[in-house]
Formats: structure tokens, C-alpha cells, sequence
């Protein structure tokens, strides 16, 4: 089966890796709402409703009940489904999951995936929109991730899965049909905390992730036609951040745009930003340029909420700026 | 409890007033989820309450309103994501939230409403009026922490807030059966100590006459009341999800579809009160409206990018300045 | 239920463990939220389960270890903050958790551990082994919503919990009467289709006999049961708290001290039982140990800036380089 | 009483506030766990227990409750007293104080004050110590303040009360017994959004907030006597920051040190560094030096605890490494 690969969308890699994972490891089960709603149905003819557990609507229980489930001997995969969820979920997320091996001196560990989706762009308004990645950025224990491409969802979603810590698995629904080649190798892995660079370049650097990373190789695309010769590095780990791709790639172009589509204040962006210019200060040519969602709501009106997110146009102008 | 005839050809309209939105909305701008089939639970509860009393209620936002008496126009707008929409066209299907008659929320986030329903109960506590609160929520909502903690809190306090679970039998594809220890949500008031009722969701009368019951309890400082109306969804969870499985039996749709209908219901009750000319010039009259709603929302504006500044904030600070709109 | 000669002697001495264990944390190194007074309905719980039954626990936390038969060296060196305690020092008073006899977490966050009690459950339900999960919680934790919804889930997919309510009457300041809607907490298992047992929390072959009904239940695949001891805590919330009201009545503490001292309670059962020269040697030997607990605690090292790093990750991922360790 | 002033902790200056707004206006309502514990036991001598409501342990509940209650007519105060335990009542702040007034196109408002108080060395270990400050920066309609002495605090917590927004206030205990002139004059309030240079200084700029202005403020006194003259501002409002006085600081000085308790990945330092290296590149000209917690949990044992956070050694240093 190696190097071969097989033509999958985003949300069917992860429903691969699921697959994949269960079958590999009995102890590894999935549990949330409305499973089948959610992508999973295909599972429930090859296992056993006792590994695939539909919730109540009781997202800080069930996500603590991951916890516990994950300190006994299983390797649950909650999915809180959207993302706007995960503030009923996180004190279970933070103080329990994220601390309990530390508190207990190494004793426990708490091999949990939580996957949530960020809606936005949907129509769903502001109850729905959330992109909430700086939510447990500042927590310490937790290993969070943020693929923007089928290989790299169903790569880093096994890899989440078979680490002992907990890990933050964000997807994207603005990707979840963008089909594209992915290894079927069943031991096919994406490393936790590296970074990728999905486009090289010599003029500047274009950080994204997630969502952002399409809309940024496009804008990178029409740069080049201008001659401006962009990298585009892909986060695909926002913590603990590839420092080091980003900080390389920033020595070599001495510029730098983040784009992001988290609210700007308190973003990804920021810490990227505060990152780079205690590191690579010397390097730097230019002010850094954040390309975020801006400090506002999302509305329900398709047409305003579509101008709240970064798109190749505001990429393209924020490297502009700079170069 | 019967309704006069003008509150029962009122009560009838407001039902059918939901039942014609969502036929509308089906028919020109297929968004949201959808209170057909459970008309005679929110309306029966609404025809208890007066206008100043609160309400909050759920993503399944569209029959709360239009049961506290809201006008059409503004709903409808909402639903087109329209600037004269009652929210401007930023809160949408989901949250169709007029202010002028009480309504404090429609959540979205299931169970959301809860503690802001309870709130609006303490709120009347201190500020001694004779108002009560009244609390939309639904079966799978009732699993959710904040169920636990907000009837607890009203029940301590005595709380004039009435907790009101319209138990349509699923959240999305999951029974109430598959996620509830046992199926009764009711029988858990009495862990609070406070009384939970179950009642016929498609009899409005029926409805009515629970709820203010509880009102009465509530408005004379008795403390808060749980009732549970047993009531069915007709339509899918959304008109916006595709459902991949089949959780439950067509044989079960049908007959609630059927036999089970509250609008054909209660058109029988009012015939039988002799009401039925009445009635026909109450579907005529919505018919209209509905008609003039579509097009009031086909014609509006949509929102500008100033409409959504202006609703961030009651006091800007360094607002909109710094907030990185481009 | 009666224990037998060797089990009630264990029981006292378990509990002896705890009184004096806290008793020389008073005196030798004050802090934290002390069990003195609950050690019956502690130690009966515990002596229903076996080793490798999980339990979690609470803020008040040195009681579920003792009591679950742990080593008392690693638990005092906790409280010392020393490199040799059960945590390394990380934890401390609020967290003795010894992993060993199946304690997975004692959250200081109240209400934080039924979550993982039910996961626990979970765990075993998918694994198809027998053990159980008892998840100590208190009256104040009851109305968090992690009760309810753990609780629930528990009933619904009838996982092998006990979920057992140390009701000492009190959260820190604040009665049962003036937060729960009514004051029996058991009565609120019924809204899940679970049973709910009340015992005197004061008689530990009480609470034991209810324990080991409800872990036969759970082992059987019966479900989980909801256990409340009603108990009393005869010191202050905790000794690092300065407490400036007045919110309990002193005839009320020293009726619970006087008449209601589970441990002069027991010791007059096994009195009763001839085992009075036996319940003198478990006395003896108890003391000897807390001395030697409170040696080795002060002897004890600190922990290292290297204990902390080690402790963060099973599998460290650019850290720590990364973390800004000064 | 204008001009008079009134010596008062920091935790006193608090009550202080609540009394007279309390008074000034009948809406205004205290909401927590035991009130009484938690320095405000005099209130009960003057207010009626209807305003002063000891809640149950519901605290995702009870901050609900007060949303609603501000939305109905009255001005609650919600003390979540540790801020540990903020992720428990997030999703009522984020998904509904933050948003309700947006969502329904400026029909509401929230008049909503909550209180919490970051506990940090302490020796309460990993799940009462958290800071986190940054954990709602990210979202829109929030206003955060974080005071440094009983003058701010007093006056913030007044301004806070007043704004129809809802506003978090962090309260720092290592700062609850600092005693302080405060001013007496019922209408003293100090403006949402205003930094304050607590000491003005032209060779570099210390960024500070909360508990790390006084070690900020001994380290400036101890670099003067080493001939560095470093200005010390308060951020004291997180959200909206003024970033014009930290914007003209930097101006002036070239050079930032950023002090922050918060962990390091995401935290309130990292935005701020966003901002400056965005807004201000210019006028930099050394790299920006972020002090903070690292990104490990706070220990119990006392002597770890404390290295954890910034001191004026650290902060001195990390001076003296970019003048
Ligand atoms: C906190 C939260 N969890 C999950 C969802 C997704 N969701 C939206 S509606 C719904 C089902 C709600 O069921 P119920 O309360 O019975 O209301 P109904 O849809 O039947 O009217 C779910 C799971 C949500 N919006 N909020
Ligand atoms: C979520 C949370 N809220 C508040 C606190 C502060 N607190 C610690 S113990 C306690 C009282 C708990 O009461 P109860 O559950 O009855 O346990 P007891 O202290 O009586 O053993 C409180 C309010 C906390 N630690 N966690
Ligand atoms: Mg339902
Ligand atoms: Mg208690």
C-alpha cells in the first residue's frame, strides 16, 4: 500500500483516520453529537456503537467524560462539533485535560483528541462563526492543530490521535470538500509541530493556516506574476509553533504577513508577530502585516460576513505594503 | 382552559401565522429550523403571558416571536438577511429577537437561554414589578448544564420564571429515549422542588391552561414551574443539514403529520364553537400578510458595513479605529 | 452490613488515618481543606471497593486516598511541597492523588470530577472489565452542571458508577437550604431514571452496606447509583481561609463533635464487638505512623525546576526550549 | 469631598466601588459564591440580600443569570471570584454578553460587570493560579481591565459599572492588601481605555498591567540608579488597549520590554508586541522582550510558584539586554 493514495476531501481524510486509527487500536472510540450527522456514518457499519457514542447535549460532560475515559485506558476522540462550542467545553479541556498529568507529578496521562469545526462563512451568524484557535493557545499541556489540507487533516488528526497529550484538532469547514490526493498508508503521519511550506519563495513571507493557506497560495500566484516571489509557510501546529520554518523563512525574506482568520486583537497573528520580532528582529525589514478577521461579530448576511475574512485580495495588498 | 372567542381566533392566527411564515420561508428562502408541528405548544404558552413579560427561546427561533404577537414584516426581512430586518440582518433564522414584546434571545447555543431567562426572572425579583419570565427550550436542552443550574437557582429564589420545554422528541437524530436517563424531563423538577408538568403540546388549550397556571403561581410569588410539552417536529432538524441516516419511522411522521396536526386541531375546536367563518377569515388575513412579508423582505436593502458597526457597541472605545476593519 | 473482625478493623484504621493525618498537618503545617468529621462516610465508601475500582475526588482531598487504603508518606510529603510526595510537590493539598489504587484526579475545581468519574465508567463499559467508578463529590458540587450532566449520561448508557454525595451541609459559607431548591440531594436521581440512596453519613458500616448495594448493581451492569451521606465537617472550609460571618450555629458544630464523631461512633461498635484491645493496637500503630509520615515529610527534599518540566508532556514537543524558561 | 482621599487597599478600594455605586443607582446588584468571604461582608450592613445574592456553585448558571438580569434592567456585578474557574461561565460571556447586543442589531445592551481574581503564588497549584487574561481578548463586544493599584481599581471597577457594555474585570490578589490614597469623590472613575505612564522615562519602555507593575516600577528605580531612565506604563484597560500611549512611548524610547503573568504563548504580551511591531516598526530599535510566565503549569510547592513570574530581577534583565 505505500505511496499509493486515494482522492479524498477533507472531511473524508479524518473520517479516514478515524477509520484507521480504530482499527489499528480497539481502545481508540469517538464520541459527540449527532456522529453521523457530523461525517462519521460510514463508521457504524464497521464498529460497534459502543466505540461510537452519540452525547446528549452535555458538551462540558461528555468532553470530561473524554477526559476520564482517556486517563482509564481509552484514546477517545470527542468532537465538539462547531467550534462556537468549545467555551461549554473548556474547563474541562483546560483545567482537567491539560493539567492533570502535571498536577499529579507524571502519574496520569490524558491521550484525548478533541475536533471541532470552525463555521464561518455559512450563514450561521455569530453564535456559529466562532474561530476560537486563541482560546487555549495560552494554556499550557494542550498541543493544538489547525491542518489546511486533506493529507495534512488525516496525517495530523493519526498523529493527534497517538499522542499521549492532549491535542486541539481544528478543522475548517470552508475545506472540508476540498478533495485532493492523500497516502493511504495506514502508518501515514504528520508530525505535531511542523510547519509547512506549502509555496517557496525569496520576497516575502506569507504565514496561514487552516483556512487561510488557499487563499494565500492564490495570492501568491498572482504575485509572482507581478515578480514578487512569495513563501508561503503553513503553520498546520499552532502549538507548539514550528518556530523555526517560520523564523528561516523570515531570514531569507526579511518581510512578513500573517493571515489569520481569528478576530486581530489577541490572535494567532499576534503571537507570530510577538514571536518573530523578539527572534528575528535583525532580520526584519518591514512592519509586520496582520491579515485577520477584524474585531466584530460575524453576521448572518452572507454578503457582509464574506468581507470580515482574508481573501487572496487583502493578502495580495498587505504584501503590497511591504515589499 | 377555554379562550374567549376573540383570544381563541387570536390564538389560532398567531399559530397559523407561524405555519404560513415557514411555508413561505420553505417556498422563497429555504433557511433554518422550522416550528411546524409544534404551533399549538409555543402559542398556547404565548396567549399566557402579557406583553411586558420576557421570553427567550431557541435556534429554532421563528414561532416565538410570531407566538408573543410580533409583527411579520421584520421577521421576515430578518430571514432575507435584510437591513429592516428585526435584527438588521446580522442575528438571522436563528435568532429572530423583537425586543419590543419582551423577547430577550433566541440562543443558538442549545441551553443558552436558560440562565438568561432566569435572569430576567431575578431582574423582576428586585426590581419588585409583576412580570414573570417565560423559557423556550427543547428536549436535547435539557441536558445541558445550565438546565440544571438555572432551574435550581429559580427554585431556591423562587424565581417568577416558567421553564418551558417544547419535547419534540429528537435533538437533531438523537431520541430523547437515547439521551435522557428517562424520558420524562418534567419528573426532574422535582429535584429543584418545583413543580414539572406534562401536557399535550398539540392542544393549545391545554397549553394554555398549564401555563398560566404557572404564570398565576409565578405572579403571586410562588416560585418557578417546570412544564414539558410533549410536541413533534414535522419538517427535518433543518431546512439547511443534510440528514444521512433514518432515526426515526415515516409511519411516525405521518401520524403526527396526520392525526396530530395542532392547526387542524384546534381549526376543529373553533368549528365546533361555531367559529368557523371566523376562522377562514383568519387564514385569509395570514395568507396576506405572509404574502406582504415576502415581499417587504424581497424589496429591503441589505445591511452596509456601518449597520454592523453601529450594533457592536452602546459605548465605542477606540472603536471602530482599531478594530482592523478593511 | 456488618464487616468482619479484619475489614472493621481496617475500616477504623482508615479512618483513625485520616483524623490524624489532619490532625498533624494542624499542627505541623496548616493548609488546606480538612475531612475531619466525614471519615465514616469516606472509609465505608472505600471499603465496598476493591483496588482497582477508580475513584475521584475533591478539593478536600486527603480522605479519598487514605481511605482508599493509600500510603500516608507520599500523601504527607504532598502537603509539605516536597519531591517525594505523591504529586512531587506539583499537587499539593488539594490534590492527593495516588494513581496507584485507581485514583485519577481529586479536582479542586468543584464539580471537575464527576466528568471524569463517568469516563471512567465509560472506559470500563468499552474495555469489558468489572470494575466500577465512585466519584466523591459534595453538596456545593451538586449544583454544578456537571452533575447533571454527568448524572444523566451515566443512567443513559448505564455505566458501572457510584456517584456518592459527602452532604456535610455546607459549601464554605453557604447551607444546602440557601442553594439547592430542596435539601435532599438523592431525591434528584430520579429525574434521571437512576436510584438515590440517603445515609448517615456518621455510621461507616451505613454507608458501606449502601456502597456495596450500589457497586453489586454496577458490577451486574445494573447502572449507576447516586449515594448521599449525610455528614458534617467540624472544621472551618479550610485552614488557609479567614471566614468573617457567622453562618453556622456553635451548638450545632459541637452537637456533631459530641454525639456525632464517627470515630468515637465506630469505636464504640467494635467495643461492642470485643475488639477493644484490637481497636487499641490500630490506635497505637495509627500514631506511630503519622509520626513517621510527618519525618519524612520534613526530611524530604524540594522538588526541581527539572520535576516540573518533566512532568508537562509524555511526549515534549520543542519544549522545553520553547516554553521561556527563565 | 472633592479632592479628599481616603487610604484604602486594593481589595477595599473594590468594595468601595461597589458601595457607591451600589447607592448611586438601586439596579446596580452584587452576584457570587459567598459574597462575605470574599471581602465584601460590610455591604450586608447597608443593602438588602436582594441585591447582594450568594449564589450556588452554578457558575456558567449565575453569570447567565446576570446577563439576563442586564438585559432586563439591571446592572449586575457577577463575582466569579478565581479566575480559574472563568472557563466554566465563558460561553455565557463569550456567546452571549459579547454577542446579544450585535445580534439583535443594537436592540440590547449588557450592562454587565464580572468580576475574578487572578491567585497566582499563592500556593493553591495548577487549577486556581491561572491568569488568564488572554482568554477572551479575542472576543469582540468585551472590554477587559486588569488594575494595578486600589486609585485604579477603585476607578475602574466605577467606570465599569457605568458602561453599557459588559466589561471583565481582573482583580490581582497579590495586590488585595496594597494600601493606597483613593480618592473619596463619588464620581471619580477612571476611563476605560486610557493607559497610565506610572513613571515617565526616556530609554526604554516597560509595558505593564496588574501585578507586574510594581516590580516593574522597583526594577525602574534600580536601573536608574544605573543610569537608565525607563518608562513604566500601565496598560490597566487589555481591551480596547490605548495603544497611542504605548504607540508614542515606544516613539520616544525605541526600545520594549513587555511584563506580563500570563503564560507566554498567546498572551496579553504577545499582542501588544503584535501591535508595536505592526504599527510602530520604525521607531524600533531593538527587539521586543516579552517577560512572562513560561508555558508550564504553576506548581504547588511555593519556591518553584515563585519563579515562575516576572520579578524585577527578571524584568531588569531583560532591560539590560536592549539598552
Ligand atoms: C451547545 C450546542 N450544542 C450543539 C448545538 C448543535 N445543535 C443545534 S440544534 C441541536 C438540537 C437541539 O435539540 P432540542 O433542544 O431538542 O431542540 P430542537 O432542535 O428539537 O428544537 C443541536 C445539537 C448547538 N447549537 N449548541
Ligand atoms: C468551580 C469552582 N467554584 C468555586 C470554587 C471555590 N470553592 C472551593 S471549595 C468550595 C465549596 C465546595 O462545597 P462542597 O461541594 O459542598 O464541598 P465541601 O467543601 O463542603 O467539601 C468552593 C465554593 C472552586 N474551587 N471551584
Ligand atoms: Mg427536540
Ligand atoms: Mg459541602
Amino acid at each position: 500500500m505505500l505511496n499509493s493514495t486515494q482522492k479524498l476531501s477533507y472531511l473524508q481524510a479524518i473520517v479516514e483516520a478515524h477509520r484507521e486509527e480504530m482499527r489499528r487500536d480497539e481502545n481508540v472510540i469517538l464520541m459527540g453529537e449527532d456522529i453521523a450527522v457530523y461525517g462519521a456514518q460510514s463508521l457504524f457499519d464497521e464498529f460497534d456503537e459502543s466505540r461510537l457514542r452519540n452525547c446528549p447535549l452535555s458538551e462540558l460532560g461528555f468532553t470530561g467524560v473524554g477526559v476520564g475515559a482517556a486517563l482509564t485506558g481509552l484514546r477517545p476522540i470527542v468532537d465538539l462539533t462547531i467550534a462556537s462550542f468549545l467555551y461549554l467545553a473548556s474547563d474541562q479541556i483546560i483545567n482537567q485535560a491539560a493539567k492533570l498529568r502535571f498536577m499529579t507529578g507524571g502519574q496520569l496521562k490524558v491521550p484525548l483528541v478533541v475536533r471541532c469545526s470552525t463555521f464561518y462563512n455559512n450563514r450561521t451568524a455569530a453564535q456559529h462563526a466562532d474561530r476560537p484557535y486563541p482560546l487555549m493557545m495560552n494554556t499550557p499541556g494542550l498541543k493544538i492543530v489547525a491542518p489546511s489540507c486533506a493529507s495534512d487533516a488525516k496525517g495530523l488528526l493519526k498523529a493527534a490521535v497517538r499522542d499521549d497529550d492532549p491535542v486541539l484538532f481544528f478543522e475548517d469547514i470552508t475545506l472540508w470538500g476540498k478533495k485532493e490526493d492523500v497516502p493511504v498508508d495506514e502508518d501515514f503521519v504528520v508530525p505535531i509541530g511542523k510547519a509547512d511550506v506549502k509555496r517557496a519563495g525569496k520576497d516575502v513571507t506569507i504565514v496561514a493556516f487552516a483556512g487561510t493557506v488557499p487563499p494565500a497560495l492564490v495570492a501568491a500566484e498572482a504575485l509572482a506574476k507581478e515578480g514578487i516571489d512569495a513563501e508561503v509557510v503553513d503553520l498546520r501546529t499552532l502549538v507548539p509553533m514550528d518556530k523555526e520554518t517560520v523564523l528561516s523563512s523570515v531570514a531569507k525574506t526579511g518581510k512578513l504577513v500573517i493571515v489569520d482568520n481569528s478576530h486581530r486583537v489577541g490572535s494567532v497573528a499576534s503571537e507570530v508577530a510577538a514571536v518573530v520580532v523578539e527572534e528575528a528582529f535583525d532580520s526584519l525589514r518591514k512592519p509586520i502585516q496582520r491579515v485577520t478577521a477584524p474585531a466584530v461579530h460575524v453576521p448572518y448576511n452572507a454578503r457582509l460576513e464574506k468581507q470580515l475574512f482574508p481573501t487572496k485580495e487583502t493578502i495580495g495588498a498587505a504584501v503590497l505594503r511591504v515589499v | 382552559m377555554e379562550l374567549d372567542r376573540d383570544r381563541s381566533l387570536e390564538c389560532y392566527s398567531r399559530m397559523l401565522r407561524i405555519r404560513k411564515f415557514e411555508e413561505a420561508i420553505i417556498a422563497h428562502h429555504p433557511v433554518g429550523h422550522l416550528s411546524i408541528g409544534q404551533e399549538a405548544a409555543i402559542v398556547g404558552a404565548c396567549m399566557a403571558l402579557r406583553d411586558d413579560d420576557y421570553v427567550t427561546g431557541t435556534h429554532r427561533s421563528h414561532g416565538h416571536p410570531i407566538g408573543k404577537g410580533a409583527d411579520l414584516l421584520p421577521l421576515m426581512a430578518e430571514i432575507f438577511g435584510k437591513r429592516t430586518g428585526i435584527c438588521k440582518g446580522l442575528g438571522g433564522s436563528m435568532h429572530l429577537t423583537d425586543t419590543s414584546l419582551g423577547l430577550i434571545g433566541e440562543s443558538a447555543i442549545v441551553g443558552g437561554g436558560l440562565p438568561l431567562a432566569t435572569g430576567a426572572g431575578l431582574s423582576i425579583q428586585v426590581r419588585k414589578t409583576d412580570q414573570v419570565s417565560l423559557c423556550f427550550f427543547g428536549d436535547g436542552a435539557s441536558n445541558e448544564g445550565t438546565f440544571h443550574e438555572s432551574l435550581n437557582m429559580a427554585a431556591v429564589w423562587k424565581l417568577p420564571v416558567i421553564y418551558f420545554c417544547e419535547n419534540n422528541g429528537y435533538a437533531v437524530t438523537t431520541s430523547v429515549e437515547k439521551s435522557h436517563g428517562q424520558p420524562d424531563i418534567a419528573r426532574r423538577a422535582d429535584g429543584y422542588g418545583m413543580p414539572g408538568v406534562i401536557v399535550d403540546g398539540q392542544d393549545a388549550e391545554a397549553v394554555f391552561a398549564a401555563t398560566m397556571a404557572a404564570v398565576a403561581r409565578a405572579r403571586a410569588g410562588g416560585g418557578p414551574t417546570l412544564i414539558e410539552a410533549k410536541t413533534y417536529r414535522f419538517d427535518e432538524h433543518s431546512n439547511r443539514l443534510a440528514i444521512p441516516i433514518k432515526y426515526r419511522e415515516e409511519e411516525e411522521v405521518a401520524h403526527w403529520r396526520g392525526a396530530r396536526d395542532p392547526i387542524a386541531l384546534y381549526r376543529a375546536v373553533l368549528d365546533g364553537r361555531g367559529l368557523a367563518a371566523e376562522a377562514e377569515a383568519v387564514e385569509a388575513a395570514v395568507a396576506k400578510l405572509t404574502d406582504e412579508a415576502v415581499q417587504f423582505a424581497k424589496d429591503s436593502p441589505e445591511p452596509e458595513m456601518q449597520d454592523l458597526i453601529d450594533s457592536m457597541y452602546v459605548n465605542p472605545i477606540h472603536f471602530p479605529a482599531d478594530a482592523g476593519i478593511a
